[in-house]
């Protein structure tokens, strides 16, 4: 499941559709991200997200496909919010459910790194000192893209 | 002949820049989307920064593309700054 | 906060508490593993889990403060439920929040790891063919314990 | 002098299949858990598999210890398998 919406989202209701109907499911790792005082610069009093409409959902999909060749899970959850954002507030949720433990781990950071570097989303975050979109850290890109 | 147009958007920092979200341009058979971005450019002001130190990320009809790609009509082509999501 | 117990736990009452009070928030990462069909051997039917009490809980604040030292993270919580369980049900949780969502990766993993390791807990599975104690995984040994 | 004596402690399969989660047993100025595990494998039966070939953790005070290790008056002994929680 994709996601990309203005509305907040509900923990449990996430981890109950990644628990799923069976009773093979092991291990559920969830990462989700907030947005916090600093980031850039200090003194960040909120964020604006853009996204590309359909490309953005495109983008995420593909990721899933490659997770699920290179690791053996079973559901993905992957929520994006768009638009203005306080502080404190969810941006993303990332959930993966598998029978092991180390794939449900790789496979949620696998997919929470690679949206950063390679998903069209754009943060800007809204300051003391005004606004400014956000530059990409080296850390987050990926070679080739 | 009837005139091949292709889509152009650009989003974020580009678009608040440009202060373009969208625009049509006309393309010629063989056009790459580095021609799309040098006569863009040449508009000058603003503009340039699409040839300029600054990556610009490029999709076309919402697959990731560079410069040499080739343009068809009615294809989407957009234009953005490397991306911050996540 | 670091609790064994019988009762089950919600994932968003756990998800509220690390995501404290403050604005430096920046990830948080959350494993939970659930019983499962198939383990040691196939058709489980429950688990029964085994504790020490009181060396248990000092064991995992024992990893959690190594967690502390190795990692910027600001809040963890660990559960481990003990007794009879079914199957879907959860049995452990370990949340961890952090300003960096490295970090939090990191020394989500490293807890759960850990914990299967080097703390006094002990699961025996209830299966169609009887009962038998869960012989650790070569893969879950830690050197030197 | 008084007589010291050490608690001792059985977990998981050790438990069930010494029948047994707690007992006190005498100890001596200089004994070891070592020599407690081969008092206890000495009862023979169940007891020799304290010294058989599937490992026995042991833990004195709540800490992870060693058959080397020294005993105290009034020391919590724990035997128990390699741990399978999480």
């Amino acid at each position: 499941m994709i996601s990309i919406q203005t509305a907040d989202f509900a923990p449990d209701v996430e981890y109950q559709a990644l628990r799923g109907e069976g009773e093979d499911t092991g291990a559920i790792v969830t990462f989700t991200g907030l947005v916090r005082d600093f980031g850039d610069r200090q003194g960040v009093t909120g964020l604006f997200l853009e996204h590309y409409p359909g490309m953005t959902e495109q983008a995420i999909q593909a990721l899933i496909d490659q997770a699920h060749q290179r690791w053996q899970i079973q559901r993905t959850r992957v929520i994006h919010r768009v638009g203005n954002l306080d502080l404190g507030e969810r941006i993303v949720f990332v959930g993966v459910a598998s029978a092991h433990r180390k794939d449900a781990f790789a496979a949620c950071e696998y997919l929470i790194d690679a949206l950063k570097a390679s998903v069209p989303l754009w943060k800007k975050e809204r300051g003391t000192d005004g606004d400014h979109w956000v530059e990409q850290k080296a850390s987050d890109r990926q070679p080739g893209f | 002949m009837s005139e091949t147009t292709v889509t152009v958007l650009f989003f974020a920092r580009l678009r608040e820049e440009l202060e373009t979200d969208r625009l049509t341009l006309p393309v010629s058979p063989g056009d790459t989307v580095g021609d799309v971005l040098s006569r863009l450019a040449a508009r000058g002001g603003r503009w340039a920064q699409l040839q300029g130190d600054q990556p610009v990320m490029i999709a076309v009809n919402q697959t990731m593309a560079r410069p040499g790609t080739a343009l068809s009509g009615d294809d989407e082509v957009a234009f953005f700054p490397p991306v911050t999501g996540g």
